[in-house]
């Protein structure tokens, strides 16, 4: 009876004070404002500063919904290789099956290095160029799939 | 003449004065809920409107015409509601305003079986689904729509659920010794027939069997709006929404008028019977202490309706019972104690 | 055979329904407000998972497996890992495993609590809704920063877990700073249910289910041990070994049992989450030393937020699945609840159902019934018999 | 703008259809309605249960041929003016369940996208996505309301 007693005028006051002075509202007011100003953040799908621009990518996926959007300012990654362009995802058309991350030869689409399975652009830990310096470990099959996909010099980028 | 004017003021005030009541009530429910809730003019005012602007389409119903009357006869009994609990009303009814308040009580409830044994919805027994593949256990057993069972539970609540607030309604007039609402407000307010603005003197909540009485005018005015605890009729878990389902555009305005006129009409009749403040168009003063009065019971509801689950009949064939016995001890002290 | 009763009436219900949220269809037969009988139709939601699986190469099966189940994806994730990593041989790093069950446990969490959010919507009691949703949030919040998706995490792979998902010390902190908190709300909040005389008055001695009939109908994980049955896989399981929790068993079996057993085993799931903070392994965190190949039907048995989960498959020699069986909780627990919830009300039935947390999706696998003719039907053919009256 | 816009912009009536799919995009919309921190009816989105009383319908799931038709009644039963809003990559285009078969090359149990069956005004990508993804959906489904006679 007691414990019943002290929920119920606990209770009784909170709820007062709920309604009178609005306290212990949960409502985040960050994403009241980023809905109102219709600027709800788009998913990040793709790392543009680990991306190598190779295009593979683009010729995996199986519903096209990934296309290269040339930079207006190329970016030299390593002496020799130049970044000219970076995949958009058309996330009306993904599937979320993953592909592209699984052919990307440094996994800059939709997450780290995970062998496969991830959903979210991670946090990479390393710059691009340490990941190009690392030798990638893959199967043989893997890695003629990579050849045959993307540009040669980049290849050999990331061959070395 | 004077009758029709002051009933024209009455149905212009109390229309959309009804329609922010349910916007008030989501707003402390928001609260409680610990969320900002929608603005106190969308649930109830800009949804009607928005329903007017609808386009109408025919709703699936047995007899559809007589279906979609239902509404407007609805609105009108409400309105009659709040009419016979209006001064200008009393002379020409005398003591048959007592009569004319239940008995429009019991014709608003028994809308509800009729809605519900009309309207056909497709969510339960046509929805286009196969299952009839598997449902080897009822081969040919009647299919029942929801609605039609949410009307068998609507005459049961008409039978047990509404005794309270009857019994309730009654203990004011035993105060006054009179059937007569003007006695009643008489009795509590004798200011009211002579001066522009007086206070009750002696309103007859704060009397034991007055405040007996108004508790179980409160539970009755929630098991009549079909309010949490007590909505069974409409639960939405099984019946989704019962009878009124099938009302669509300008008939669900209709629906929202006057469910939400309801609300503000039993409130408005309790600060009549209870305080002594009528609800006179002719007389500004008391006019707006009523509307404000009238807040009270919805407010309390809505309180009442955050904290409660759906009761099944198992519980509230005892509750009514138990507050049918409490409205009869009102009852009776009423009678013995004045 | 049960005599079958004398019935008025049928009450159908879904598969648009309030009370459902996902579509199946509840048929009762009632006499008056009483159910007599009931009978639980669950093949709205089938999309032939286990054949999309055939001729998939084994880590593509992760991405369906679990989408399964938007609500214990991880279970599926994980028990279709496991069933590689138990035939082909495939040591999992401790760490890894520390944090598989991390993440199991939370989403375990989370889904407990979207059983009370659900029971309390179906209670008609929108406040204890809203609450338990409210807490859910945390673990929701902490599901994003483990695995970077609110729904799906997709923390395991074979041979261990994804990068991102290692813990580093400040998400620790954020996890172990999170949930005291929630514990401390979580515990008010279940006191305040339990003194709540409407919520128990709905609950108490509604939708009995006997540990015989438990048993009987194989309704396994928190319904079999809110009627008296302790059966708990995670006892067997040799990732929760390090872990010391207790089985939670009631033994009255009502819908108060239900729901009492999940809210007091949301205590020893926050108990196993304290221990994984504090015990954590060092070391690598995935095993990526080995290759698919042929594999023979493998089985393994998971203890899901619903009860017992199976997953078996076969590989073939380029490591294409062959044979993808999955076997959820649900349809023996629902058989069980069509059991319950005779004799009670209506709305109690609703309850009782609700109350067994069905969650369909991972369940709905056989399609057409064929009763007399041998020849399959088409859609066409089913449309035209069933689909209109 | 007219009163009728304002009306309509003011309250919105907002029902949840689920046709299959894994229910991680159900969640994500209970949540979005029942969660107090995403708390939908601060946007004037109310919710309903009834086809009668809807503006927008929010589809999640990948329409399993058994939910066909109660979808295209359901969508037929709204008064005019309506709005769809398909939610997650399973409404949108099948997901992985229609795009990601292996042997079997056609998967025949799943009639997404949503487009195929009834006409869709906002999609939400995402799988599953946030609910301030889908709050948004059902804000942007409002101005065709509002345009509407
Ligand atoms: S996840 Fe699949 S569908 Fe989406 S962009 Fe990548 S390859 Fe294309
Ligand atoms: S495959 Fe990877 S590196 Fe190549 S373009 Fe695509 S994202 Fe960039
Ligand atoms: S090497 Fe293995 S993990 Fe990496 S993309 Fe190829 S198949 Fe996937
Ligand atoms: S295989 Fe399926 S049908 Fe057979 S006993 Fe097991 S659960 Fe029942
Ligand atoms: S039945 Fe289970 S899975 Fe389905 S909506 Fe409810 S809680 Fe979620
Ligand atoms: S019953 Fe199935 S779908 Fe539901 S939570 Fe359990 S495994 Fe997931
Ligand atoms: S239930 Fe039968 S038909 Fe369906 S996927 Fe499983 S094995 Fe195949
Ligand atoms: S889009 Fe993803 S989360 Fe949504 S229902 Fe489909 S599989 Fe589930």
């Amino acid at each position: 009876m007691i414990p019943l007693l002290r929920v119920m005028l606990q209770g009784i006051y909170r709820n007062f004070i709920r309604i009178i002075a609005k306290v212990d509202r949960a409502t985040s007011i960050e994403i009241r404002d980023k809905v109102l100003t219709l600027s709800v953040p788009a998913w990040e799908t793709v790392l543009d500063e680990m991306c190598i621009g190779c295009g593979g990518c683009e010729k995996v996926c199986p519903t096209k919904a990934i296309t290269m959007v040339p930079l207006e300012k190329p970016v030299e990654i390593i002496e020799g290789y130049r970044r000219e362009k970076v995949p958009r995802i058309d996330l009306m058309k993904c599937v979320f099956c993953l592909n592209c991350h699984d052919f990307c030869p440094i996994f800059a689409l939709f997450g780290e290095a995970a062998p496969i399975h991830a959903r979210d652009v991670g946090s990479p830990k390393m710059t691009l160029s340490e990941i190009l310096k690392k030798p990638i470990k893959a199967p043989p099959e893997k890695i003629e799939e990579l050849r045959k996909l993307i540009p040669s010099e980049f290849f050999k980028a990331i061959r070395r | 003449m004077e009758l029709l004017i002051t009933s024209l003021i009455a149905a212009i005030i109390s229309i959309p004065y009804s329609l922010i009541i349910p916007g008030i009530e989501r707003k402390i429910q928001a609260r409680i809920q610990q969320r900002i809730g929608p603005p106190i003019l969308t649930p109830g005012f800009w949804a009607v409107l928005k329903f007017y602007y609808k386009k109408d389409v025919e709703p699936i119903a047995f007899l559809s015409r007589f279906y979609k009357s239902l509404i407007w006869l609805g609105i009108f009994i409400v309105l009659f509601l709040l009419f016979f609990s209006m001064p200008s009303w009393w002379n020409i009814l005398g003591w048959a305003s007592i009569l004319g308040l239940v008995g429009l009580l019991k014709l608003e409830e028994s809308l509800y079986v009729f809605m519900g044994a009309q309207s056909q919805s497709f969510l339960s027994t046509t929805m286009p689904v196969p299952d009839l593949a598997k449902g080897a256990k009822g081969i040919g057993i009647h299919r029942e729509f929801l609605e039609q069972h949410s009307a068998e539970r609507a005459i049961k609540m008409m039978a047990v659920g509404s005794l309270p607030l009857y019994i309730a309604l009654l203990v004011p007039f035993a105060i006054a010794k009179s059937a007569m609402i003007s006695e009643v407000v008489r009795v509590q307010n004798p200011g009211f027939f002579s001066l522009a603005f007086s206070l009750p003197s002696n309103p007859i909540l704060f009397t034991v069997p007055g405040f007996l009485a108004t508790i179980v005018y409160f539970i009755g005015y929630v098991i009549l709006l079909n309010e949490k605890p007590f909505s069974i009729l409409k639960a939405k878990i099984d019946v989704i929404e019962g009878g009124v389902l099938e009302y669509a555009a300008k008939l669900r305005a209709g629906y929202y008028i006057m469910r939400n006129l309801l609300l503000f009409v039993l409130s408005s009749i309790f600060v009549t019977l209870f305080l002594g403040i009528p609800f006179d168009p002719l007389k500004p003063f008391y006019l707006i202490f009523n509307i404000i009065l009238s807040l009270i019971m919805p407010i309390a509801l809505s309180i009442l309706v955050a904290f409660s689950p759906i009761l099944t009949f198992r519980q509230i064939y005892p509750s009514a019972v138990g507050l049918s016995v409490l409205g009869a001890l009102a009852l009776i002290i009423s009678i013995l104690g004045v | 055979m049960m005599e079958r009763k004398v019935v008025e009436k049928e009450i159908s219900i879904g598969p648009v329904h309030p009370a459902l949220i996902e579509p199946y269809r509840i048929r009762l037969f009632v006499n008056d407000e009483i159910v007599e009988d009931c009978e639980i139709n669950i093949n709205m939601a089938y999309r032939g998972i286990e054949r999309l699986l055939e001729g998939l190469p084994v880590e593509k099966a992760l991405l369906i497996t679990e989408r399964v189940c938007g609500i214990c994806s991880n279970v599926h994730t994980w028990n279709s890992v496991r069933v590689v990593e138990a035939g082909l041989r495939i040591e999992v790093p401790d760490r890894a495993n520390y944090i598989r069950v991390l993440i199991n446990e939370i989403q375990r969490i989370a889904s407990h609590l979207i059983f009370f959010g659900h029971a309390f919507e179906v209670l008609g009691h929108e406040t204890f809704a809203m609450r338990s949703f409210l807490l859910r949030e945390v673990f929701m919040d902490l599901m994003a920063y483990i695995g970077g998706n609110r729904v799906m995490p997709a923390v395991p792979v074979i041979g261990g877990i994804r990068p991102r998902a290692d813990l580093t010390d400040s998400l620790k902190r954020v996890i172990s700073e999170r949930i005291n908190d929630f514990e401390k709300k979580y515990r008010e909040y279940v006191e305040r249910i339990l003194a709540d005389s409407m919520i128990m008055s709905r609950l108490t001695g509604v939708g009995l289910l006997s540990k015989e009939d438990a048993i009987k109908y194989h309704a396994t994980g928190p319904n079999g041990r809110a009627s008296g049955w302790n059966y708990d896989i995670r006892t067997l399981m040799h990732e929760y070994e390090p872990f010391d929790f207790e089985v939670i068993v009631l033994n009255e079996g009502d819908n108060k049992a239900r729901v009492v057993q999940r809210a007091l085993e949301v205590f020893e799931c926050l108990k196993i989450i304290r221990q994984i903070l504090k015990n954590l392994p060092e070391g690598p965190i995935v095993n990526r030393d080995w290759i698919p190949g042929k594999m023979n039907y493998t089985i393994s048995y998971f203890e899901a937020f619903r009860g017992e989960l199976m997953h078996s498959c076969a590989l073939d020699s380029q490591g294409l699945i062959r044979g993808y069986k999955i076997r959820t909780p649900t349809p023996t627990n629902l058989a069980a609840m069509e059991r319950a919830c005779v004799g009670d009300h209506i709305t109690d039935a609703i309850l009782t159902i609700a109350s067994c947390d069905p969650c369909l999706t991972c369940c709905t696998r056989v399609e057409v019934i064929n009763f007399d003719e041998s020849k399959t039907m088409t859609v066409m053919d089913i449309m035209k018999k069933y689909g209109r009256r | 703008m007219g009163l009728k816009a304002i009306a309509r912009k003011n309250a919105i009536h907002a029902m949840l259809v689920y046709t299959g799919g894994c229910n991680g995009c159900d969640i994500e919309v209970v949540n979005a309605i029942f969660s107090p921190r995403y708390d939908i009816e601060q946007y004037r989105v109310l919710i309903t249960w009834n086809p009668r009383e809807a503006d927008v319908l929010i589809v999640t799931g990948c329409v399993t041929w058994q939910m066909v038709e109660p979808l295209k009644k359901l969508y037929s039963l709204i008064p005019d003016p309506k709005g769809v809003v398909a939610v997650g990559a399973c409404a949108i285009n099948g997901n992985v369940y229609k795009n990601m078969v292996g042997d079997i090359g056609v998967n025949e149990e799943v009639f997404a996208p949503v487009d195929n069956i009834i006409p869709v005004d906002v999609k939400v990508p995402g799988c599953a996505p946030r609910p301030e993804d889908i709050i948004m959906g059902a804000v942007k489904a409002v101005p065709k309301l509002m345009e509407a006679p």
